[in-house]
């Protein structure tokens, strides 16, 4: 099934970002010490943000439970540091709003030492069914590492009907820059596998598949080097190409499979989850540790030093990157996330978040972008487009404000702003911009007639 | 047959309706903005063609040899009256093909595409046969001609033409620029 | 303004009742009885000098390429021979015989048309029997391109290559200036095509009339009759 | 007195404002195939003059007995009568330039402009304004018929009624008396016609003429 | 010519004209077809010469559209001005005896108030702006002064001020919320002219953490709660609310009172626009 | 440090949207590729046609250029060059030009291209059609007689053998040229002559100053699209097309039509397959309609070449299929990942 002689296994369209991943790939992850002052907004991705449990003036422990699940999609929130609660109020998020959120200023004498959760009494994971591991996961407060911070019990829980076959745990990390997932394969390669078995049995999932792009040998390697007959786990090097990490064309890369629009991975018998989860999963499980710290890459032109950092969920970005050396002076643009989908810092004192895979300081050799120029119709963008859609029509059409003809012609919905396409582009169109402006507007318009 | 076939093809492309012979500007111009409604206008003008084939056949050989003088009065009431009574019968009918082209005969029926077929036809004695392939013809150019303006619209639409530009001026530009583009077809299949 | 006016012939619902079918019947009919009457006086006004206008430019047209005529009437061929047409409409099927003033025949103008390099061209062109000799052509209608291809009526080297063209065998146009043959035509510079279309229709509506055409010396006999018109000098 | 402005208002506004050409694009056709020369034009405009005003006259003297349901008929029965007429005139006084108009002057019946002035104005006004407003909006369609007519002529041929204008050497634009040249051209002064309105327009802002605004140019969408 | 030639025109004409009359009658007669009968009312309005200058493909589509509302009546360019009246009245667009209802902006923090954490750098635009990290204003609340309204009001009166924020003309504002509904940060809001006492400002914070956004916050001090009449404002979350259902609102100096010891002048009492319009052609081109 | 980003306020730190990357390619590069590819053929021309050629590419460039300058809007007009795009448009005009061309034509075509075909349409980008090919065919329908009026090509040697022609004065008539000869599609379809197709290759035959060496144009061809500056599957289908009818014209007749090597290799063919049939704005997006487009393109310039008036057709070919673009793009949009077709 798989040649590891080829260029590896992939989807067609995406395009080809020098990776850059030279900065930080070989270095070790290193662990940011506590800072004085740490925020947890209470909702850090889609659904319903959490509810606190504390009051201003408590203390709390690392690892407390300090906000509780408020629904079902909704996570809980645990303290990343031994400290007094200050506030619960409107702190800066990243994107530049207020959200609701505790802070916690950290005892000044903190140390690693967390309390075991006391959902993960129970040890032997072994006699958990599937519910109970549902609702220990969303306890544990674990989301998505992959980016999208999606609780990842929702994930686990399948309808009656379905099954799933298949676990797929993506490990392409295809951003450039980001290293942390690799730094992970590579250092707890042994945790990996473990998580992978532990959500393998309690999905009844048959096997696993671990896809990493050819670019990180070293990650592939280790993996292979922990892998053990039982284990019914593949490791599927894939193409270098970006979107190689998307759920879909990840899906379509490995099983060759083409995921229906408007369908969720379970629907065809997969569930996909990023390494990080994988790692999270197995640290709650076999350590009782809930998801309180997370790996970050420091990255880009604009940072002194680049590093693999283990920082506490809470952290101000301020403080990360005064750790690592802090900004260089030219440095005019902070992405969280990856160069291709992440989202501009607006406030460096706002905090890491479960999400955030890394940190990337950018200066004005990058930002200072050419002039932009007329579609030329040159159709690179198409060529770009791993989901076939038509960014130069949608980017035309976003000029003109024809919002709904974007959908009802060209499903402007359908795009993942991966970002392929304004990569791509030579007019220097910032396509992915309009297509987001006009998916905003068409939210706000359905929400508006519901 | 030879014959049939160069006056199909001549009235297609060499000498289009709306492109050589300016015929049917106001539908060509006004009705281009959308290129379903242009594609269907195409069809009932096509339609109403082959009517007044028809109808120009039957006065020009029962009629109008007794009474030449009358050929222009009778051929646009003749061709009004019947495309008329056609229209109000479809809408009685079948509401949806009225839907769909019914809706467009009152505007064919007063542009000068209709009766300079009718003219046309007459001035080169052409029998039932060739008058109905002229009229195939003629409305199959139209058609073309509609179709291809009605996506150049479409797409300058959401283009940054200067505001000033925009309308009618720039229609007729774009005509103009097609009617260049047929020229090419000059000469076909005529030469020796 | 007229107010009054505005208001009585907009508002749709007090007129939607009345008038009754016959009185929209009735009207119809006396406009068409006007428009009949006012019709039909304009065309008696202006019959004579209308029909006077069309005779004068056919006759312009057969004069031209039939030189020394003074008379001529259509012929029509009909049961394998050419017969006197009387009527005043002309059709493809129709040739003109020429006469000179003492009612002696001459000569036939034929006419002939085919597909041009926009539309059809439509000519005339005379032919003596006696000699094959054509002695004369002339376009009657063409849409070829101002400035190029109507120079096959307003060049008049290209027109004068027609006059007293043997025609013993098909005509041929060549490239100007390469004319070595007695029945080879200088096309024109930069309208080749309407040039061949000039010498293709003479062709074939030769290969179409010859043998039709009566035994030289039986023509028929000018009959002097209403389409009969003298030449003017 | 006062009626006596207004009556002459209704004649200019054909000329400029709403010129059935440049303002209200109708009668598009006969408009692009008969001005490949000047004289053309100026014969196929006095054609329409004549049928304009002598159906809008017609058309307001009996508007009282024209019912409804079929007036457009009766109107279009009206006009195509005097088309005849002119047609029958033309063709005995002026044959030769009937022939190249050729189909063009029956094809007057199926000028909307006509159609719609009947309908729009002379049917609900008295005969001197209906009058009036024919021979207003005849003459606006003259002028543009005649501007498109000496353009494509001195372009086209190097002459103004068949007057040579320039040396014999002159190279004459053939694509002017051609299809394209009648829609590049017609669209060109449509431009121009607009450009000059919009000025004008700024021009009346900037000096604050608040009533004359509306006057702006009309979308021709 | 004789005699016979004659009488012909006439005759066939005169019949001619019957014949279709007849038919034409017969067809009316039998082949009618209920409608909307404001279409065919319409369709009679409209000039009926079928010519498609408006771009509809006849005179009755036309009308459909206009009972619809999708076209305006002076799409038609050979209709007069009388006809048109005409059919706006029959149409009835005007929009009667209703309590006039105008756009107002929950917001009055432009440049010269409101700051900027970080700068926004894309296409012109609030909502392509809002979805960029949320357009680096640090009040998040606020406006961002990108004119998506001033784009999207069909009926072009909002034009964007040199402080960055939209001045409505509230004597043309149809109240059709193009703008309510394009607004990413929901500013906009349709009220009634007469509800002149205004709080423009949408940020549920107090105290130091307003002024130190947004110099014309509401910082909920709570001044003009305590000064208008008793009962007619209130606090909630953290901003004042009138309630003009309580009948205390009146127009005298009782309820003006309110707005006197507003520190950041976040409550205003409105007359007709609620900002000037100084709107400089020149600065706003040099941005280019 | 002094002037640590983090100690200050952070207006400073940018807003701008994802992906910060971009590949190097901009506008103005792809437009100097092409450039850069139409080198041999100008060289080419020059060799062939000497100062008569260089004379007209400098006038229909320059043409094209003052149109640009002057109706930019004077806020865009710093830029209104920048992007090489106008003088290419001048440039590809020239290249269709008959070498004996009166120069205030050429200057007229230049601006005629970029007047009608570009800035009135919204400039750069917004164009429906090529405008260096809607320039050429309002020439050849304004001037039929001069377009039509070929020089003989030359060498080097006469490099300085300017035609007289060329100096006729704005708005008059050109002398008749004594150094006239046909093109070889003249010779083909009016005389039933062929011409050796070493010539053709080589390119000393009669034509427009740019089309006549294949192989030069071949060479631009090729490394377009080795630098994938243009879609492959443009000139692919107009080649294959034109191929395959003219070949089976050719054997019904094999006096009266060419083979298909000489369809391929005479004309404006190339030029126009590698150059302006694949001008990214005027041809279509996707795929699928570069296929359609180029088939269109391959028939209808046989179909004219064979059957029409005129002995070329590849201009009208490729304006004709312009017009269809809109079209066929609409209807080849390309299957979203996930759905059916
Ligand atoms: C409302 C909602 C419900 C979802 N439910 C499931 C689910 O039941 N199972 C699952 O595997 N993924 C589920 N997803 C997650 C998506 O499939 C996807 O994995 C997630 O949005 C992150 O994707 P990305 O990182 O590729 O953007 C859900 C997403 C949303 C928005
Ligand atoms: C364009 C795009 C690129 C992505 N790249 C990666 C990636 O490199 N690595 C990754 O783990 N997830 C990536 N994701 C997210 C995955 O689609 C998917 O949501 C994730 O692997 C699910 O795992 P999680 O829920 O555990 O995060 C990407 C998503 C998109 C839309
Ligand atoms: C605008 C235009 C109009 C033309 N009009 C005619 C024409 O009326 N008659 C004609 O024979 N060729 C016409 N041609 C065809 C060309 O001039 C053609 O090349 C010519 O017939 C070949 O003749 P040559 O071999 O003498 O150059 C026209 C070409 C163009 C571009
Ligand atoms: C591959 C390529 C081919 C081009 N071909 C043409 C052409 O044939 N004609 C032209 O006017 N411009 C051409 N251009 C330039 C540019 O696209 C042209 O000016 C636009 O059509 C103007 O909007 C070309 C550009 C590229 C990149
Ligand atoms: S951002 Fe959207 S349109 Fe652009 S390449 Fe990605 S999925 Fe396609
Ligand atoms: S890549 Fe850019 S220039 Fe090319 S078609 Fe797409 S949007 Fe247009
Ligand atoms: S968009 Fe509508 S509601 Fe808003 S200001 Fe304009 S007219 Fe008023
Ligand atoms: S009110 Fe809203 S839409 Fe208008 S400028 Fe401000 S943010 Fe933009
Ligand atoms: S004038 Fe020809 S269609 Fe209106």
């Amino acid at each position: 099934m798989f040649n590891f002689f080829s260029l590896g296994q992939s989807f067609s369209h995406g395009v080809h970002p020098p990776h850059h991943k030279e900065q930080t790939e070989d270095l070790p992850i290193q662990r940011v010490p506590f800072v004085s002052r740490y925020v947890m907004p209470l909702g850090q991705h889609i659904g319903i943000p959490a509810q606190p449990v504390v009051k201003v003036g408590d203390v709390v422990q690392r690892g407390q439970l300090i906000a509780k699940p408020n629904g079902f999609i909704s996570t809980a929130l645990h303290s990343p540091v031994t400290g007094k609660i200050t506030d619960i109020g409107m702190h800066r998020y990243v994107d530049g709003s207020f959200k609701a959120a505790i802070e916690i200023a950290a005892d000044p004498y903190a140390t690693q030492q967390f309390s075991v959760s006391s959902t993960q009494s129970n040890s032997n994971i072994q006699d958990l069914n599937l519910d109970e591991f549902i609702s220990a996961v969303q306890q544990s407060g674990i989301v998505g590492m992959g980016g999208a911070a999606f609780p990842s019990h929702v994930k686990y829980s399948i309808p009656e009907e379905q099954k799933i076959n298949d676990l797929l745990v993506n490990g392409a990390e295809c951003e450039p820059y980001l290293t942390n997932d690799h730094r992970l394969m590579v250092e707890r390669p042994e945790a990996v596998l473990r998580g992978c078995e532990i959500l393998r049995q309690q999905l009844g999932a048959k096997r696993v598949a671990i896809g990493v792009e050819k670019n990180k040998p070293e990650s592939i390697s280790k993996l292979q080097q922990y892998l053990t007959a039982d284990m019914p786990i593949d490791i599927v090097p894939l193409e270098v190409k970006y979107p190689q990490g998307a759920e879909k064309m990840l899906i379509k890369s490995i099983y060759n499979k083409e995921l229906p629009a408007g369908k969720l991975p379970r629907d065809i018998g997969i569930a996909v989850n990023n390494v990080g989860t994988i790692v999270a999963l197995a640290d709650y499980f076999d350590q009782g540790m809930p998801l309180i710290e997370r790996i970050v890459t420091l990255a880009g032109p604009g940072v002194e030093e680049p590093a693999n950092l283990i920082v506490p969920i809470g952290t101000p970005i301020r403080d990360v990157l005064e750790f690592a050396g802090g900004l260089k002076e030219q440095t005019r643009e902070v992405i969280m996330g990856g160069p291709m989908m992440g989202s501009p810092v607006a406030d460096l004192d706002a905090p890491i978040l479960k999400g955030t895979s890394g940190i990337l300081a950018f200066t004005d050799a990058e930002t200072a972008r050419p002039r932009e120029y007329p579609c030329i119709r040159c159709a690179r963008c198409l060529e770009a487009c791993p989901y076939f859609l038509n960014p130069s029509r949608l980017a035309l059409l976003g000029k003109a404000r024809l919002f709904e003809e974007m959908q009802e012609k060209y499903n402007v919905m359908d795009c993942v702003e991966c970002g392929a396409c304004t990569f791509a582009c030579p007019s220097n169109i910032p396509i992915v911009q309009h297509i987001r402006t006009a998916k905003d507007n068409l939210r706000n318009l359905s929400a508006k007639n519901n | 047959m030879d014959d049939l076939l160069w006056i199909f093809i001549s009235t297609l492309l060499v000498n289009n309706f709306v492109l050589a012979y300016f015929l049917g500007l106001c539908p060509f111009l006004g009705v281009s903005g959308q290129l379903l409604t242009s594609f269907r206008l195409g069809l009932a003008t096509t339609f109403v063609l082959i009517i007044t084939a028809l109808c120009a056949w039957v006065l020009n050989t029962y009629v109008l040899i007794h009474a030449p003088y009358l050929r222009l009065i009778s051929f646009i009431v003749v061709i009004a009256s019947t495309v008329q009574f056609i229209e109000m019968s479809i809408k009685k009918l079948s509401p949806s093909l009225f839907k769909s082209l019914g809706i467009f005969l009152p505007l064919i029926t007063t542009n000068c595409a209709i009766l300079g077929l009718a003219i046309f036809a007459t001035n080169r004695g052409y029998g039932l046969v060739e008058g109905l392939v002229f009229a195939l013809g003629a409305g199959a150019g139209f058609t073309l001609a509609m179709v291809l303006m009605a996506g150049i619209r479409e797409e300058t639409e959401i283009m940054d033409v200067p505001v000033l530009i925009r309308g009618t001026a720039f229609n007729l530009i774009i005509a103009g620029i097609l009617s260049m583009a047929f020229m090419g077809f000059a000469g076909l299949f005529s030469s020796t | 303004m007229n107010t009054a006016n505005i208001t009585s012939s907009t508002h749709p619902s007090a007129q939607n009742q009345e008038p009754g079918s016959s009185r929209l019947v009735i009207s119809m009919a006396v406009a068409g009885f006007i428009s009949g009457v006012i019709i039909i006086a304009i065309y008696m006004l202006t019959f004579d000098t209308i029909k006077e206008n069309k005779a004068r430019e056919l006759r312009e047209a057969v004069f031209r390429v039939l030189p020394d005529v003074s008379h001529m009437q259509k012929l029509h061929f009909v049961d394998n021979k050419m017969v006197v047409v009387k009527s005043d409409g002309m059709d493809d099927e129709m040739i003109f015989a020429g006469y000179d003033k003492d009612a002696k025949f001459i000569g036939y103008a034929i006419q002939g048309k085919a597909p041009g390099f926009q539309d059809t061209v439509h000519i005339l062109y005379g032919y003596l029997s006696s000699n094959s000799n054509i002695t004369g052509m002339a376009v009657l209608e063409s849409r070829e391109t101002p400035g190029l291809g109507d120079k096959i009526f307003k060049d008049m080297d290209f027109v004068s290559e027609f006059i007293n063209l043997p025609m013993h065998k098909d005509i041929k146009a060549v490239k100007k200036g390469t004319k070595t043959q007695e029945n080879e035509i200088d096309a024109i510079t930069g309208a080749t095509i309407s040039s061949k279309i000039v010498v293709k229709i003479i062709n074939q509506a030769f290969k179409k009339w010859s043998p039709r055409l009566p035994q030289q010396g039986s023509e028929p006999a000018l009959e002097l009759s209403e389409v009969k018109v003298v030449k003017e000098s | 007195m006062a009626t006596d402005v207004s009556a002459y208002e209704e004649m200019i506004k054909g000329l400029w404002r709403d010129n059935p050409v440049f303002v209200q694009v109708l009668g598009m056709c006969p408009m692009l195939a008969v001005t490949n020369s000047a004289i053309n034009a100026v014969v196929m405009g006095l054609a329409t003059f004549f049928v304009l005003v002598t159906s809008s006259f017609l058309v307001s003297s009996f508007k009282q007995w024209i019912p409804k349901q079929v007036r457009i008929s009766l109107y279009v029965i009206i006009i195509a009568t005097f088309v005849t007429v002119v047609d029958y005139s033309l063709l005995a006084m002026l044959p030769a330039i009937h022939k190249e108009l050729g189909a063009f002057i029956p094809l007057i019946v199926a000028n909307c402009m006509i159609l719609g002035r009947q309908e729009a104005f002379a049917s609900k006004h008295g005969v001197k304004y209906a009058v009036m407003d024919a021979v207003g909006m005849s003459a606006g369609f003259m002028i543009a018929l005649f501007s498109l007519g000496a353009v494509r002529e001195i372009l086209g041929v190097g002459a103004l009624f068949g007057v040579d204008l320039f040396s014999a050497n002159f190279e004459p634009w053939v694509i002017m008396i051609l299809p394209p040249g009648g829609f590049l051209t017609l669209g060109l002064l449509l431009l121009f016609f607009n450009w000059f309105t919009e000025r004008r327009r700024q021009f009346l802002i900037k000096v604050a003429d608040v009533d004359k605004i509306a006057v702006g140019v009309k979308d021709n969408g | 010519m004789n005699i016979i030639d004659l009488i012909t025109a006439p005759v066939i004409m005169t019949s001619m004209g019957l014949l279709f009359g007849v038919i034409l009658a017969v067809a009316y007669h039998y082949l009618k077809v209920e409608e909307d009968p404001r279409i065919a009312e319409t369709e009679e309005l409209l000039p009926g010469t079928n010519c498609g200058a408006c771009g509809e493909p006849g005179c009755l589509p036309f009308a459909i559209k206009l009972v619809s509302g999708a076209v305006n009546p002076s799409g038609c360019t050979v209709a007069s001005e009388d006809d048109i009246d005409n059919l706006s009245e029959f149409l009835g667009v005007d929009a009667g005896e209703q309590e006039k209802v105008v756009a107002r902006l929950k917001c009055a923090g432009g440049k010269g108030q409101a700051f900027q954490v970080a700068e926004y750098q894309g296409f012109e635009g609030c909502r392509a702006a809002a979805v960029i990290s949320g357009g680096g204003k640090g009040c998040s609340w606020g406006c961002l002064g990108l004119g998506d309204c001033e784009v999207a009001c069909t009926f072009d009166v909002i034009h964007m001020n040199n402080n960055g924020l939209p001045v409505v003309d509230a004597a043309n504002c149809t109240a059709c919320s193009d703008c309510v509904d394009i607004c990413p940060k929901n500013l906009f809001e349709l009220r009634p002219i007469a509800e002149q006492l205004y709080v423009q400002c949408n940020i549920p914070l107090e105290g130091e953490s307003v002024t130190a956004l947004c110099s014309a916050g509401c910082d909920a001090c709570g001044k003009c709660v305590a000064d208008a009449p008793q009962g007619l404002m209130e606090m909630v979350n953290e901003l004042p609310v009138v309630d003009y259902t309580s009948g205390l609102f009146t127009t005298d100096k009782s309820t003006k009172k309110a707005i006197e010891r507003c520190p950041t002048n976040a409550i205003q009492w409105l007359e007709l626009n609620q900002f000037d319009e100084q709107t400089d052609e020149q600065e706003r081109y040099s941005q280019y | 440090m002094k002037n640590d980003p983090l100690k200050k306020r952070d207006p400073n730190l940018l807003l701008q949207s994802a992906p910060l990357l971009r590949q190097e390619l901009t506008t103005p590069a792809a437009m100097k590729e092409v450039w850069i590819a139409l080198l041999p053929a100008t060289a080419a021309a020059l060799w062939f046609f000497g100062l008569s050629a260089l004379l007209i590419l400098i006038t229909s460039i320059s043409g094209a250029l003052l149109t640009e300058w002057v109706f930019t809007d004077k806020q865009k007009r710093r830029f209104a060059l920048s992007d090489t795009s106008a003088g290419l448009t001048g440039l590809l005009i020239g290249l269709t030009l008959p070498p004996g061309l009166p120069l205030w034509m050429a200057f007229l075509g230049g601006s005629v291209s970029i007047g009608l075909g570009k800035v009135i349409w919204g400039g750069l980008g917004t164009n429906i059609f090529n405008p260096a090919l809607l320039g050429r065919a309002f020439l050849l329908g304004t001037f039929p007689i001069a377009m039509t009026t070929w020089g003989a090509a030359g060498g080097p040697g006469e490099f300085f053998q300017l035609h007289s022609s060329n100096l006729a004065l704005p708005f008059m008539q050109a002398q008749v040229d004594s150094m006239s000869a046909a093109t070889p599609l003249g010779l083909m379809k009016f005389e039933q002559q062929g011409t050796a197709l070493w010539s053709l290759f080589m390119g000393n035959t009669a034509g427009s100053i740019g089309e006549t060496s294949a192989l030069f144009l071949l060479l631009g061809g090729v490394y377009l699209l080795l630098r994938r500056s243009i879609d492959w599957r443009i000139p692919t289908a107009i080649f294959l097309t034109a191929a395959v009818f003219s070949f089976i014209m050719f054997l019904t007749d094999g006096d009266k039509y060419p083979s298909p090597l000489f369809t391929l290799f005479s004309g404006g063919l190339l030029l126009g397959a590698f150059f302006m049939a694949t001008d990214p704005v005027t041809s279509p997006l996707t795929p699928k309609g570069c296929w359609i487009f180029g088939i269109g393109v391959g028939f209808l310039v046989v179909l004219i070449r064979l059957f029409g008036g005129l002995p070329e057709g590849m201009l009208y070919a490729i304006l004709l299929m312009n017009a269809a673009t809109p079209l066929i793009d609409r209807y080849t949009q390309p299957r979203i990942f996930g759905r059916q077709a």
